[in-house]
């Protein structure tokens, strides 16, 4: 097996004086679709964090396309294209969603490159096309959970990272970003996605990571936790 | 209006009464002309999806937010245009999703000063902590667990620590309703064991409470009636155990496998 | 009408002077949530820059508005530099900058106290003479404060909406940690953007002058204004710093008109109190919902 | 108990050696000088009250100052009342004058207040200096109503002279001392007690602690008012010792070397604000051989203070010793 495209080894970390993490590691292999899950509150979103570079590690290393990376600022993981479509989805509210896309290409100079992945961005969620003027502000939970996974699109990263892309959106509008993840997944796209429903990110994962209270309670591939339900309920509470 | 009128007398006065209350920012409307009431002694689960308006319903009950129309009645009070302070010494108090807390203060400081000003505003609070005061602080420290943290900080506490402690600043205010935004999210299956032993100790006094709460199995089995909230709007008033038959919950809100979940949650005997 | 189109001139002539300032001041509010105090020293800087290079080395105007915007930008640069940089990640940020500032302020006054002596001296980059609008006489220097006022205002609208480095200081006011995911240098922005305001204080240093003299203490009462203009417009909104600036030129001059010098200042704290407790968050500022 | 058996020590110890200090040098510039280091320090303690313990960040509190340093002087100047009178007068004026601005910061937040304080104060500056209109009128002079720009004079002192002949300026030395010991022990009270929970509990969570049941407007007020009612106090006595008053009190060199008092001390501590006003003071009078460059050091002091010891010297401090008890046991 070639090099992981990211690894993730022995990190902690933590707030102050309370680690959020615990000795966690983790594989990304090109192309490969990766959820991490666990309950709410247990540190996926921190996990995510350190690899991007929004959180410093308090201990461990992170290597990334055969680069140690660990330390480096989120601007730095940016640039070697680590992308992170954050929880909440951070938004530039007063922008339009025209500009907050543009904002996902930030670092890409080129222009037809940028055009070719505007494109790209409205055929996958094509009613950014028809918001492109309206402020991020005025936009509906769905639609901005939209304008935030276009964002992290339009960096054309080599791993895209989503934190929780369906958190607190109607079943109806989950169904859809999932429809979104399942296109991604299938256009050979390298992605980390978190996840609190195991069920939903077991059908689209390549390897799963069940991270608890901070440490990593257990890992596989999709079909190994649905053949687990003791590993469902003992974790994640039934 | 009759019928209104029978029913009161008939059974005890309803001691929250939420009548046509909306909550618009900008053409949003948070809270849509939502009516309901709780009885004394009662639990009512609130749930829906984020952005239901489920916490600013709470922000407008407990006067952090000005509802836009409707009244609000507590114990026969209109409290609809009142601040927060009044309506805590009305006896409402609440806890926040955030976990808020005075960072700066002890946890026992946390709790005196709620003990202090939040039964009833004295003209002048003195020099001292009363003795009086001082028991009723020692009470909560011992009833919330946090007695050993007495002392420290409430910036360094953990999670479960610190929702245990909003919930002691409450309940030493001495309320007649305890309005709890999602005490357990976050918490891990053990330690929301415990908060719901604690909550089981409070509830032995007598106390109306309300909470909003993401974790299902967690609201229907504690709540005597749960409200459904989706867009503002009333989607679901009932029993619990009904709560994973309506359509439209499920639609909107459950999904198929988390009402599965619940049915096995309110009937352990059952297969999932 | 003469006295009419009089305050309105002088009115739009204060309202430009203050948008310079103000528009820097509501830029670095807006990106770092910082007022910086030392903005009125800067101003100070660049008046006395530009005099400086005028009379003391003989050289032309354009150079002595360059040596403003430069020697202004370097301050900027400088206080980014020496004091941001190292509290930025620090808690309760937005008092002690404000009070790092206001100390680094009263020590660049101290400075060209020393450099230049208290007296006050005359700003030669100025324009005489005066042209008669609706048979009123306008003084030229007067005009070109406004013009330069509106010139430097789209320059600055311009900056914000059609470059990238706008879009990344837009970007990164509005959300510094998406800014950073997006791959925003945000550190090397608020340094610009310190630049930025510290330039445009340097030139509002020379307007300011010019209709009165140098003095050490001269940036001190636009300051003053340009803190109220932001108050006013919500802190940290440049275009809403833009209005409200004109329009406290033009409610200033109609006050002094109407009672006299003294009060021009009183009557315009009055009405920002009003605005104040009418909108705690400035005339265009938002209310946010506050999660506990 | 033990924390507070050790304050009332420190304080005793500090009160006995400011009581010896007259005796130990009886040299006039001395006493003067450690007079108005004691008022500084009551000013800086009730300064701290708002903006340290409630974490208000008002400007305002020179302007207060001010207001008991002017009212006394008016008050003995046109009505001719006894400065013992007129004193407590000015504090009490300077009280209604705190609940004033501390009404018209009620829904402000942060920097709002800073700078609409600033400029409440840079108000009242430019209508004193501005002032012309001449109020009395002798054949040699016209003094307007404020004292304008060259400030008020010769409305009397507190009467030591006749009683304590040359040594009178002891007599207002101690009385300094009283009024500061009377300030701090007042203030110490204060944010020891239920107030000081209250002031503490709405800087640390506004919105959580309206929710608890305290008021922000009654204790945001009651905290500008104490704290108004001291610094009053201290502006009366600057008047009566010094026997004039003018618009210097509103400069900026004086607000920074007030607030540098707090910073180098350590906003919101119990010591920190006497503690930054003694080292100020004494820094500023070694500092009097380049008097010139003397705004300098302390903009740069302030500066510094607050990038490296943010938390002051009494901050850091305790800080230290909390860390060096914790790896000790």
């Amino acid at each position: 097996m070639s090099d992981p495209l990211l690894s993730v080894c022995q990190v902690f970390a933590g707030y102050t004086g309370r680690d959020v993490l615990r000795d966690i590691s983790l594989d990304v292999h090109e192309g490969a679709f990766v959820s991490v899950i666990g309950p709410n509150g247990h540190g996926k979103s921190t996990l995510l964090k350190c690899i991007s570079g929004l959180l410093r590690t308090g201990g461990g290393s992170i290597r990334f396309s055969g680069d140690d990376v660990t330390g480096l600022a989120a601007p730095a993981m940016a640039a070697r294209g680590l992308v992170h479509v954050p929880q909440g989805d951070m938004l530039f509210a007063d922008m339009t969603v025209q500009e907050n896309l543009m904002m996902g290409a930030y670092l890409t100079s080129d222009r037809a490159v940028i055009r070719r992945r505007l494109d790209e961005v409205h055929a996958i969620l094509p009613r950014l096309a028809d918001r492109r003027q309206q402020l991020a502000r005025t936009l509906s939970g769905g639609e901005r959970r939209m304008v935030a996974i276009g964002r992290g699109l339009m960096a054309g990263g080599r791993l895209t990272m989503f934190d929780e892309p369906s958190l607190g959106l109607a079943p109806v509008i989950i169904d859809q970003i999932y429809d979104v993840m399942t296109r991604l997944r299938e256009s050979g796209r390298t992605i980390v996605l978190v996840e609190e429903n195991a069920m939903r990110a077991a059908r689209q994962s390549d390897r799963m990571y069940l991270l608890d209270n901070g440490a990593m309670a257990w890992q596989g591939n999709g079909e190994e936790f649905l053949a687990r339900p003791e590993v469902i309920r003992s974790y994640l509470g039934g | 209006m009759d019928e209104l009128s029978q029913e009161t007398a008939r059974s005890p006065r309803p001691l929250l009464v939420v009548d046509g209350v909306s909550k618009y920012f900008g053409a949003l409307a948070a809270v849509d002309n939502l009516s309901f009431e709780v009885m004394p002694g009662e639990v009512l689960g609130i749930g829906g999806p984020n952005g239901a308006g489920k916490t600013t319903l709470f922000d407008v009950i407990t006067g952090l937010d000005r509802a836009s129309s409707g009244h609000i009645l507590f114990a026969g009070d209109d409290i609809t245009r009142a601040g927060p302070e009044r309506i805590c010494h009305a006896g409402i108090a609440r806890t926040f999703q955030l976990n808020a807390g005075f960072d700066t203060l002890s946890v026992r400081e946390n709790i005196e000063v709620a003990a202090i000003y939040g039964h009833e505003a004295p003209v002048f609070p003195g020099f001292r902590v009363r003795p009086v005061i001082r028991r009723r602080v020692d009470e909560a420290l011992e009833l919330s667990g946090l007695t050993d943290r007495a002392t420290t900080p409430a910036g360094e506490l953990a999670v479960l620590e610190r929702k245990l402690l909003m919930v002691a600043t409450a309940i030493v205010t001495q309320p007649r309703l305890l309005m709890l935004d999602e005490p357990v999210g976050g918490l891990t299956q053990a330690e929301m064991d415990a908060f719901v032993a604690m909550l089981a100790r409070i509830r032995g006094e007598g106390m109306a409470i309300i909470l909003i709460e993401h974790v299902m199995r967690f609201l229907v089995t504690l709540a005597d009636r749960v409200l459904i909230m989706h867009h503002g709007e009333r989607i679901y008033e009932g029993r619990p155990d009904d709560l994973a038959n309506d359509r439209r919950v499920v639609d909107v809100y459950l999904g198929d496998g988390a009402a599965d979940l619940i049915r096995a949650a309110l009937d352990p005997g059952a297969a999932p | 009408m003469e006295v009419i189109v009089q305050v309105i001139a002088s009115g739009l002539t204060l309202g430009a002077m203050y948008a310079v300032a103000a528009v820097g001041l509501a830029l670095v509010y807006g990106a770092l949530g910082m007022l910086n105090i030392a903005h009125g020293a800067i101003l100070t800087f660049g008046g006395y820059a530009a005099f400086y290079v005028i009379t003391s080395l003989g050289l032309p105007m354009v150079a002595g508005v360059a040596a403003a915007v430069v020697v202004g930008a370097l301050l900027g640069l400088a206080i980014y530099v020496v004091l941001v940089h190292g509290m930025l990640s620090a808690p309760a940020f937005e008092t002690n900058i404000f009070i790092a500032t206001f100390g680094i302020g009263m020590a660049l006054e101290n400075v060209v106290l020393k450099l230049f002596g208290a007296y006050p001296a005359a700003q030669p980059l100025a324009f005489d003479g005066a042209v008669a609008v609706f048979d009123v006489f306008i003084p030229v220097r007067n005009i070109v404060i406004l013009v330069a006022g509106i010139l430097l205002m789209v320059a600055t609208a311009w900056l914000l909406t059609r470059t990238q480095t706008g879009n990344a200081i837009r970007a990164t006011a509005q959300n510094r940690a998406a800014a950073e995911l997006m791959g925003v240098r945000v550190r090397w922005i608020y340094a610009q953007v310190l630049a930025i305001s510290g330039a445009l204080a340097g030139v509002s240093g020379i307007m300011v002058s010019s209709l009165t003299n140098l003095s050490p203490t001269m940036g001190g009462d636009p300051m003053l204004k340009a803190f109220i203009v932001c108050v006013v417009a919500g802190l940290g909104n440049v275009y809403g710093a833009m209005i409200a600036a004109i329009a406290l030129g033009l409610v200033e001059s109609t006050a002094q008109y109407l009672l006299g010098v003294r009060f021009g200042l009183a009557t315009l704290l009055v009405l920002v109190i009003l605005t104040l407790i009418w909108r705690p968050h400035g005339l265009f500022g938002r209310t946010q919902v506050q999660r506990l | 108990m033990t924390a507070f058996r050790r304050d009332l020590a420190i304080g005793v110890v500090l009160v006995a050696i400011a009581a010896a200090v007259p005796f130990l040098f009886p040299v006039r510039y001395v006493i003067t000088q450690m007079t108005l280091l004691f008022i500084y320090a009551i000013v800086v303690t009730q300064w701290n009250l708002v903006l340290g313990v409630a974490g208000i960040f008002s400007l305002a509190q020179m302007a207060l100052f001010a207001c008991g340093a002017y009212a006394t002087a008016m008050l003995g100047l046109y009505l001719d009342w006894s400065l013992w009178a007129a004193m407590p007068a000015g504090a009490v004026i300077a009280v209604v004058a705190g609940l004033l601005v501390g009404l018209a910061c009620l829904r402000l937040k942060g920097p709002y207040v800073a700078l609409l304080t600033l400029a409440l104060a840079q108000v009242a500056y430019l209508v004193i200096i501005t002032d012309t209109d001449c109020f009395i009128r002798t054949e040699t002079r016209c003094e307007p109503f404020t004292g304008g720009a060259s400030g008020l004079r010769r409305f009397g002192d507190l009467g030591l002279r006749e009683w304590l002949g040359r040594d009178w300026i002891i007599g207002n030395y101690f009385v300094g001392l009283g009024l500061l010991v009377a300030a701090m022990t007042f203030s110490v009270a204060v944010v020891k007690g239920p107030l000081g929970l209250a002031f503490r509990a709405l800087r640390d969570n506004l919105g959580y602690a309206r929710s608890r049941g305290i008021s922000q407007f009654k204790y945001q007020l009651v905290v500008f008012a104490l704290s108004a009612f001291f610094t009053g106090l201290a502006g009366a006595f600057y008047a009566a010792h010094f026997k004039s008053v003018g618009p210097t009190i509103f400069s900026f060199s004086l607000l920074l070397l007030l607030l540098a008092m707090i910073v180098v001390g350590g906003l919101g501590t119990i010591w920190g604000p006497i503690v930054g006003a003694t080292l100020v003071m004494f820094a500023d009078e070694g500092l009097r051989e380049v008097q010139d460059f003397r705004t300098l050091g302390l903009g740069l002091t302030l500066a510094l203070f607050v990038l490296l010891l943010p938390d002051g010297l009494t901050g850091t401090a305790s800080r230290l010793l909390a860390r060096w008890r914790g790896s000790g046991s």
